[in-house]
Parts: C-alpha cells; sequence; structure tokens
C-alpha cells in the first residue's frame, strides 16, 4: 500500500505568513505539497469555527499562522488570536479534540525557511499520526445512525 | 407498499430565465424526464417546493397556467439561503421541484362572473397563473379587471405581460407605482393601489375578488371591498406561511388548526376571518 | 387477545431470542449522563429496568430525530438520488411504557390517515413494540387524566406486566403474537388476569371531556400569558413528547454529494414559523406555548379526533423553567 | 416569604416596579418562575431552596423589556448574571429593582448597582465542590477517554437549545447556529454537529460565563455543558486574571489583551 498521505490546511496572515511563503517558493525552498495555503487578512480574523469545519470536511492537520507578537499589521490583531487559541485549544483539549493535529506558528515574511521547515515537520507528524478518523467517524455510531438503518456502516 | 414517497424530487432544466425586476427572476422549467411532464398535472392556485440539491427548498407558487402544458413558471425574489442558490442559476442548470401540493381557486365556479384581481409587487405570480388560466378561457367570464402596483416602476413584474394584457382590450388593467417610485416616461397610475381601487370602486354585483400581496395591502383593501358590498365568502386569497413538506405534516405552515399547505394556500376571506391571527 | 405467563427468569432469554433474530432491539439504556435512553443493544445486561420514563420517547424508531431521505450525486451524466427506505431495518422496541405505545396511535394516524409518508410507513410496518406497564409513577405522570392507564394495550404488540415472579403476557397483535412464536417454549397460556393491583396508582388531574370541551373557547384566554412567561422557548419540550411529529428538511453537502434529511423540529422555536422577509406569525413565546398546547387538546382532536397528549409526563420532566402541561391547561380553562 | 410580598406590594404600590419577576409554587416541582403586574397577586410569591433559575434570562424577554421598571429577586448568580450584562450595555433601558435574600434568610433591596457589586464581591461564589470534582475528573482521563466521554453525551444531544435559552449571557437577536448563509453549524441534532454547537457555544461565552450552571442542570439530555465554560473561566483567570460578573464595568478577557500573554504551544 502507498503511503498515506495527510491532507493539511494552512490559515495564515496575508502580511507575514503568506509572504514568507512565498518566499520559499521564489527562494526554491523544498517543501511537502501536502500543504493548502488559505490567506487571511490578519490571525485576528480566524474563527475557530473553520478549524472544526475543515477537519470536518476532511482535512488530517492544520497549521495557524500569522505574524510574531508585536509584527501585526494591525498592530494588536495577532495578540487578540493568541488569546483566542489559547482558551480554544484547552478548551477543544478538554474535550478530549488531538490538538497534536493544530499547530500554531509565528512566520515572518523573511523566514521563509522556517515556513519550510514547518511545514515538512507537521507534515511528518500528522503522517505519522494517520488519516483523522475520529472526527469524521463521529455520526456513525451514534443513537440516530442506529434508527436510521444505517447500523452496517 | 405503494405509498409514494413525496420527499423524492423531479429534476427540471432552466429552458428560460427573465429577469423581471431588481432581485426578481423568473424561470422557465422543463422536465428532464419526459415521463415525468406526462404524469405531472396542476390547478390554478397550487404552489411547489423547488430546491436546489445541498441548499434546501424552498416554496413560491406555479406562476404558468395549467392550461399551457409542457413545462412551469416560477417567479421569486432572492432574498435566502436556497433562492439566493437558484438565483445564482444559469441556463440549463438542473433545479428539483416537489409537487404540486395545497388547493386551487375554484375557476369553474366563477363562470359569467366579473373577476376582480388586487395585487402588489411580488403577490403577482401567484394570480398570474389564474389571470391566463382565465384568459385562456376568456368568454366564459365577465368583465376582469386587474389593480396591480408596485413600489417603483422597477419592481413591476411581467412587465411585458402586463403591456400584452393592457393592448388585449378585454381587460380593465390598473396598474400604479407608490408615489416617489414613477419615472418621467410613466404613463400609468401614481398612488396605492386601495386608493386605486377606491377610486374605481369596481362593483360587488355577480363578481369575485381575488387578493394577494403584501399584508398591508390586504388589510387596506379590505375595508374598500366590504364599502363596495364584497361578502366576505366572495373575496379570495392566497397565505403564505413558512413551509418545509407541502403535505400537512412538517407543521411549519400551521394557522390554529389549518394546515396552510394542504388545507389552502387559497381561502376566502371568511376562512381567514375565522382562523386565529397567526399568518 | 391471546393471554399468557413468562417466568422471571426467562426474560433475558426471551431478550436473547429477539437478538438472535437478527432484528434491532432498541431497549432503554442509562448513558454517562445517568438518564435513561432507548437505544441499540445487543444483550439483556446492557438494559437499565430500574427507570419511572426514558427521558425521551421511542418515536425515534419510527420517526428519527435525524432521518435521511434521499442522497445524491452530481455527476456528468445527471444527477443521481437515491432514496434511503430500504435501508429500514426490522425493530422491535423493548421496555416502553403503555403511554409511549398509545402515541404510536396517534403518529400512525397523523402520518399516515392523509397523504401517507412513505419513510413513516415503512418503519412502522417493520417495528413490534414489547411494552412493559409501569408499576411505578411521579408527580409528572398524568396517564390516567386522558383516559389511558399504567396498564393500557393501546398502540402495543405486546404487554408485560410484572406480577410477583413472573410476567403476565398480553399478546395483542399478530405481530406480537409471531415474537410469541419463536419462544413458544418459555410461556404457558394463562386465564385473563385482573392487573390492577400490580400498577402504579395516580392521581385524575383533570376530566378530559371538560377540559376538551373548555379548551374551545380558551384561545382568547388572558391567562396564557402569565401561564408561558416562564417559557424559555427552547425545544425540549417538543423534542421528548412521544407525540409531537413537526420537523424541519434540511441539505448537506460535501461538493458534488450529500444528502437531504429530516430533523426534529419545535414549535417553542421562535425560528419555527419566522419568514424570510422577517415577518413572524407567532411573534411571542405566549403564542408558541399556546399553539402547542392547543394542538394537544384542541386541533388534533378538530383534524383527527385525538388528543394528542398521553400523559406520559416528559415534557414536565425536561421543563427548564419547570412548566406544567396541566396545570397551564387548568388554568387557561379556568373561567 | 411575607417579608418578601409585603416588600414588593409595597415596591407596586409606589409604582418603584410595573413588573416583579420571582417564584411561585408548582405541581411537583416546587417551583417555577412567576411574573407579576400587579400587588393584588403578591401572594402567589415564594422563595426557597427549590428556587434555583437564574431569572435574570428573562430581562432579554420583550415583554419584560416593555414593562421597563422590574423588580427582581435574585441569588448571588443572578446577580453576577445582571452586573456582567450591565458592564455589556444589555439593561440600559430597564429601571430595576434588585432583592435578594442573604444567608440569614434577610431580604436585602440593593439601593444601587454599587450596592450589588459589594455584596457579590463579599460573597463571591466558587465553583461547587461536584463541578470540580468533576472536572478533575475529566482532566484526569487520558485524551482518548475524554473524546469518548463527551461524544457519548454528545450523541443525546438533540439540539432543542434548552443551554441557549436558559443563558442570560446568550442574548444575541440572531444566534450563529441561526446563520444559513454559509450554515455554519448543522441544523441536525448529529453527534458531530452538536460538537460543533457545543465547542460554538462555550466559545462565544468564553470569559463571559457567570458560572451560574443553569445550562448543566437544566439540559433535558444531561449533558454536563456547562462545565465546558467554566473550564474554560478557570484557565481565563488563571492565564490573564479576569474574573465574569465582578463588577459593572468588567472587561472582556477575551476582547483585550495583554503583550506579555504567556503561552507554551506557539512556535
Amino acid at each position: 500500500m502507498s503511503q498515506f498521505e495527510p491532507k493539511i490546511v494552512a490559515f495564515v496572515c496575508n502580511w507575514c505568513t503568506y509572504a514568507g511563503a512565498d518566499l520559499a517558493g521564489t527562494s526554491r525552498a523544498k517543501y511537502a505539497t501536502n500543504v493548502r495555503i488559505i490567506r487571511f487578512p490578519c490571525t485576528g480574523r480566524i474563527d475557530f469555527m473553520l478549524l472544526i469545519k475543515a477537519f470536518q470536511n476532511g482535512t488530517d492537520g492544520i497549521i495557524i499562522s500569522g505574524c510574531h507578537p508585536n509584527d501585526c499589521h494591525y498592530t494588536s490583531g495577532n495578540f487578540h488570536a493568541r488569546r483566542r487559541w489559547m482558551v480554544f485549544r484547552s478548551l477543544i483539549e478538554f474535550m478530549g479534540f488531538d490538538t497534536d493535529r493544530i499547530t500554531f506558528s509565528w512566520v515572518s515574511a523573511a523566514e521563509g525557511a522556517k515556513w519550510a521547515d514547518l511545514v515538512n515537520e507537521v507534515t511528518d507528524k500528522v503522517r505519522a499520526l494517520g488519516p483523522f478518523t475520529e472526527f469524521k467517524n463521529i455520526d456513525y455510531n451514534s443513537f440516530n445512525q442506529l434508527d436510521n438503518g444505517a447500523i452496517t456502516k | 407498499m405503494s405509498i409514494k414517497n413525496t420527499y423524492i424530487p423531479y429534476q427540471m432544466r432552466i429552458a428560460k430565465i427573465t429577469e423581471e425586476a431588481p432581485q426578481v427572476r423568473t424561470y422557465k422549467l422543463e422536465f428532464v424526464n419526459p415521463e415525468e411532464a406526462k404524469q405531472f398535472s396542476f390547478k390554478a392556485g397550487q404552489f411547489a417546493e423547488y430546491g436546489i440539491l445541498g441548499e434546501g427548498e424552498s416554496t413560491f407558487c406555479i406562476a404558468s397556467s395549467p392550461t399551457r402544458e409542457g413545462y412551469i413558471e416560477c417567479t421569486f425574489r432572492s432574498s435566502g439561503r436556497v433562492t439566493k442558490a437558484l438565483a445564482a442559476c444559469e441556463l440549463n442548470d438542473i433545479i428539483t421541484l416537489r409537487g404540486p401540493y395545497g388547493n386551487t381557486f375554484p375557476i369553474e365556479e366563477w363562470y359569467g362572473k366579473d373577476i376582480v384581481f388586487i395585487t402588489g409587487g411580488i403577490g403577482l405570480p401567484p394570480l398570474r397563473c389564474v389571470i391566463w388560466n382565465l384568459l385562456d378561457q376568456r368568454d366564459k367570464f365577465g368583465k376582469i379587471s386587474i389593480y396591480y402596483g408596485a413600489r417603483t416602476t422597477k419592481d413591476l413584474v411581467y412587465k411585458y405581460e402586463l403591456e400584452e394584457w393592457q393592448d388585449r382590450g378585454d381587460i380593465d388593467l390598473f396598474v400604479t407605482v407608490d408615489p416617489g417610485g414613477e419615472i418621467p416616461e410613466w404613463k400609468g397610475h401614481v398612488g396605492f393601489v386601495p386608493t386605486i381601487l377606491e377610486q374605481n370602486a369596481p362593483s360587488s354585483t355577480n363578481a369575485i375578488a381575488i387578493v394577494a400581496g403584501p399584508p398591508i395591502l390586504i388589510k387596506m383593501s379590505m375595508p374598500i371591498l366590504a364599502k363596495n358590498g364584497f361578502a366576505n365568502d366572495k373575496i379570495y386569497t392566497t397565505l403564505e406561511n413558512r413551509m418545509k413538506c407541502g403535505v400537512g405534516k412538517c407543521g411549519h405552515c400551521t394557522v390554529g388548526k389549518t394546515y396552510v399547505c394542504k388545507d389552502g394556500p387559497v381561502f376566502t376571506y371568511e376562512e381567514v376571518l375565522k382562523m386565529p391571527a397567526e399568518y | 387477545m391471546e393471554t399468557k405467563l413468562l417466568k422471571s427468569s426467562d426474560i433475558a432469554t426471551l431478550f436473547d431470542n429477539l437478538i438472535k433474530s437478527g432484528k434491532v432491539v432498541i431497549a432503554p439504556v442509562a448513558k454517562k449522563s445517568g438518564k435513561v435512553f432507548f437505544e441499540r443493544v445487543v444483550s439483556y445486561d446492557q438494559i437499565e429496568t430500574d427507570y419511572i420514563q426514558t427521558q425521551f420517547s421511542a418515536k425515534s424508531v419510527v420517526f428519527p430525530k435525524v432521518e435521511e431521505l434521499f442522497t445524491y450525486k452530481k455527476t456528468e451524466e445527471g444527477i443521481e438520488i437515491k432514496d434511503t427506505l430500504s435501508q429500514i431495518p426490522e425493530t422491535v422496541v423493548w421496555g416502553l411504557r403503555p403511554c409511549d405505545s398509545s402515541a404510536f396511535d396517534y403518529i400512525s394516524e397523523f402520518f399516515l390517515k392523509e397523504n401517507p409518508d412513505a419513510y413513516f410507513a415503512r418503519r412502522k410496518e417493520l417495528t413490534t413494540l414489547i411494552t412493559i406497564s409501569c408499576a411505578d409513577a411521579d408527580d409528572a405522570c398524568f396517564c390516567t387524566s386522558v383516559d389511558l392507564n399504567p396498564g393500557s394495550t393501546a398502540g402495543s404488540d405486546i404487554l408485560l406486566t410484572k406480577m410477583g415472579g413472573e410476567y403476565y403476557v398480553e399478546v395483542v397483535t399478530e405481530k406480537g403474537k409471531a415474537i410469541i412464536e419463536k419462544s413458544a417454549n418459555l410461556f404457558v397460556d394463562s386465564p385473563i388476569k385482573s392487573k390492577d393491583e400490580f400498577l402504579a396508582k395516580l392521581k385524575t388531574q383533570f376530566s378530559l371531556e371538560e377540559i376538551k370541551e373548555k379548551i374551545k373557547t380558551a384561545y382568547d384566554n388572558a391567562q396564557w400569558k402569565h401561564e408561558s412567561m416562564g417559557c424559555y422557548g427552547c425545544g425540549a419540550c417538543a423534542f421528548a413528547c412521544p407525540t409531537c411529529t413537526c420537523f424541519d428538511i434540511q441539505d448537506e453537502s460535501n461538493g458534488d454529494e450529500g444528502s437531504r434529511k429530516r430533523c426534529w423540529d419545535a414549535c417553542g422555536l421562535s425560528l419555527f414559523t419566522k419568514h424570510n422577509s422577517g415577518h413572524n406569525p407567532r411573534k411571542n413565546q405566549t403564542e408558541r406555548r399556546r399553539q402547542r398546547l392547543m394542538h394537544k387538546f384542541k386541533y388534533s382532536v378538530e383534524n383527527l379526533g385525538i388528543v394528542s397528549c398521553v400523559g406520559c409526563g416528559r415534557c414536565i420532566r425536561v421543563c427548564p423553567a419547570h412548566l406544567n402541561i396541566f396545570e397551564n391547561i387548568l388554568n387557561v380553562t379556568k373561567e | 416569604m411575607e417579608q418578601l410580598q409585603n416588600k414588593v406590594a409595597e415596591l407596586f404600590e409606589k409604582g418603584t416596579i410595573s413588573m416583579m419577576i420571582g417564584f411561585q409554587n408548582a405541581i411537583g416541582k416546587g417551583a417555577v418562575p412567576c411574573f407579576l403586574d400587579s400587588a393584588s397577586q403578591v401572594k402567589l410569591l415564594i422563595y426557597n431552596d427549590l428556587c434555583k433559575n437564574n431569572l435574570a434570562v428573562y430581562l432579554h424577554k420583550p415583554e419584560v423589556k416593555e414593562a421597563k421598571k422590574i423588580g427582581i429577586i435574585s441569588n448571588v448568580a443572578t446577580l453576577r448574571s445582571i452586573l456582567q450584562l450591565l458592564s455589556e450595555n444589555q439593561l440600559w433601558s430597564l429601571e430595576l429593582t434588585i432583592m435578594t435574600f442573604n444567608s440569614a434568610h434577610e431580604l436585602i433591596v440593593f439601593e444601587s448597582i454599587k450596592d450589588v457589586e459589594h455584596y457579590v464581591q463579599a460573597n463571591f461564589p466558587e465553583l461547587t465542590d461536584e463541578e470540580k470534582e468533576l472536572i478533575e475528573k475529566i482532566n484526569a482521563m487520558s485524551r482518548q477517554e475524554r473524546w469518548e466521554y463527551w461524544k457519548d453525551l454528545y450523541s443525546t444531544c438533540i439540539k432543542c437549545y434548552a443551554c441557549r435559552a436558559v443563558c442570560p449571557m446568550c442574548y444575541c437577536p440572531q444566534c450563529t447556529v441561526e446563520c444559513n448563509q454559509p450554515q455554519w453549524i448543522k441544523v441536525t441534532a448529529e453527534t458531530s454537529g452538536n460538537m460543533e454547537w457545543h465547542t460554538m457555544r462555550a466559545m462565544h461565552l468564553a470569559g463571559r460565563c457567570i458560572n451560574c450552571g443553569e445550562c448543566g442542570r437544566i439540559c433535558p439530555v444531561g449533558i454536563p455543558v456547562h462545565l465546558l465554560t467554566a473550564k474554560m473561566n478557570l484557565d481565563i483567570k488563571k492565564e490573564f486574571g479576569a474574573q465574569t460578573g465582578f463588577s459593572s464595568s468588567n472587561s472582556y478577557a477575551l476582547n483585550t489583551y495583554n503583550p506579555n500573554d504567556k503561552e507554551g504551544f506557539i512556535r
């Protein structure tokens, strides 16, 4: 069987990480192709619901990345985001969610190499974790599916 | 078991798109499966559930006349999730259709009578079906008059048909726009529908009135009709409530014990007055 | 009707035979929250026997909280739509209460009388109800007030009543008989017995005839406001109710594939009647609460001739505001 | 009891209040919220240990907003809710007369919001032992066990939204769950959608929840949803030092920041 290739979604800020990823490209750094980058105006705009939606739609791992503290294009967007992530991470941890599949990082526009490393590292980590089936299979053994008649699934 | 599964929709191809007014479109729909077209029949006043797979279903009336076979037409304003998705469709796209549902206007009972239509804005589509039905058998009815108004000239729907009806000569057509909504070239009436109705005072002798439109229009028109001698059981209206199933099961459209979807949507004003005011 | 006796010690064997027959067996199970729900079980030791009433009714067997109506797939050639009727399994419900099974009579009438519902019909056809009569009741139970009783056979296929060391078995329908015949060696014939001394004793809260008469004119009663001001506007009562049948239809999609589902909806939720224009026919919670109660005692009588309240008391137990349906009804029908 | 009834009658007669939110007797459950609009009904009012509902949620009801001059009988949780709502500018249209019974069962009618603050700060509640125990129990589980634990609970959720309906902090005219363009949260009550809903609800209450525990207490399927926000409040207190329902000028922990916030997971 061929090796499992994880799908990874990266939610990144327009001003730093996106430019950083661009730099990685222009400087011809080689990194894993598993990542799909979604650009946001700011890390402050990355709603936690997007993470859940991404997992629901079949991603295996998520990278969230933006400007380093004090570097935010909008002064404080990443500070707000940091607080939100701290709370969110501990909440889903409490709910038993696999937080190993979400990686937070600061990558500046000059850190093309860091971006490439990050993606490679996350891809390796998620590949080792295997496909994220917990969330996808969640409906199949629940009560409503039973009386839906889909018990054989 | 031979219970028909009413939740499985027909697939319909959009054969023609007409932009009626801002946000308002008319689709001409043809059955993808010609077999289904043969089985399908409906009567004036009925409605259907139009849907986009993945988005959901929305309820509106069938705007074409049952006397014209082979296709149906629907007119809708894009406002919610489903209607926005519908409005994003292009020619030849496939949408779904369930129906027809609901009761009908008792057109046979109206033979030989004068008919007065009172409607406004997006209230014309449900009546258009009746109007064309009547016009296709014009000799069976007495005088037909139509009072139709919209906020501005842009918001009038079926502009081309309004002209056609105007030119026929066998209809008294009063098209009006609200004060301030007219453009310099506008030759029709200016004023609210009830005002125009009051000025022209249609006779109630051997006549039927059909009212559809925004609640305010209905509310203001009723006293004028009463003043002109229209009995409550001679006034018809079509109610619209939120609906999901269309067959009297989901419970969304209930007004008291009445299910608008299966007991309606066509009611006489007398029946409406007996219901609790939850519509 | 055949009547039989079954030794208490044989109940597990009967249950195992049901499971071995390959049918889906739904029985009361205690969840991590400590509450008892109907769930699929595969052995007798999973089931909970000590309960007055399950948290939710067994209606989900014939009217699931989420039911896939059909799946679709968009391809180059066109759209393929497949209904899910063939996936419905044969099911046995074990251990529901007489009020619950009598509710099946009402929902069957509702779903099948006019514009019959294919999904419901199929599920109903494949479902057998094994009811256990109530030896205990609590403050919320009021089945005797709606002309039922803790040993009523209405709606059941088999009714079991515990009498000391044995179960008195009433075989109500052919479906029930088929189950009994599969385990015939466990049963012995019995003469018809009186169950009264083994049934829960309940206080009758009101006279149904009187309420049915008085509620006809209760719509404009000013007391509705006082009775329903406390209503928070959640859907708990409707979802717990064995006779509430309202539903919503929703599409769920993932790219070119997806399904259309129906799921429970509740008239107490403010969005239930809200039009897209913002107009809401039932604007206040008072009107919504009134709709629900009037439906139970007036509208369903007018439409189907049945009072659609079976007195199970679930809405009273789950109500966050502790509203009490019979208290409300009594108050709004006072002069 | 009489003390309360007399006081409320007096307030009605003076015209200080035009509606009183309190409790009345109910069959079986002991106490149910009631709404009085004249002194003639005060005999209905009761107050005892069974009066658990957090009445602050009713302050959002259109009928109550209309009545404007409101008397409300509160416990500490209700008082905290009121303070938090004040800090979120939600009660500006109401004239509140706030009452409570102190630990000696004496009726207190607060003169001003400052008094409420002092009273709350002097009687600031901790999480109950039961809640602490459960949180510790869950924290002690392995990740897999936690996942299974919540999954089992969420599978029974029916999306009746009672947790939202009883929450004094859930006052948005349109909840995210009702936004369908796009459909953020599944309407159907399947486990994945239920999980989304509870995560979303908890996140939107992070740093605003006042730990009254109503949502968990009333959940018809018995999901301890209040633990999610209670746990987050513990974190927020630990990390950012913020406490909800402490004063009427609280700032919302997730709406502010400190450049020196310390976290251990961002690389």
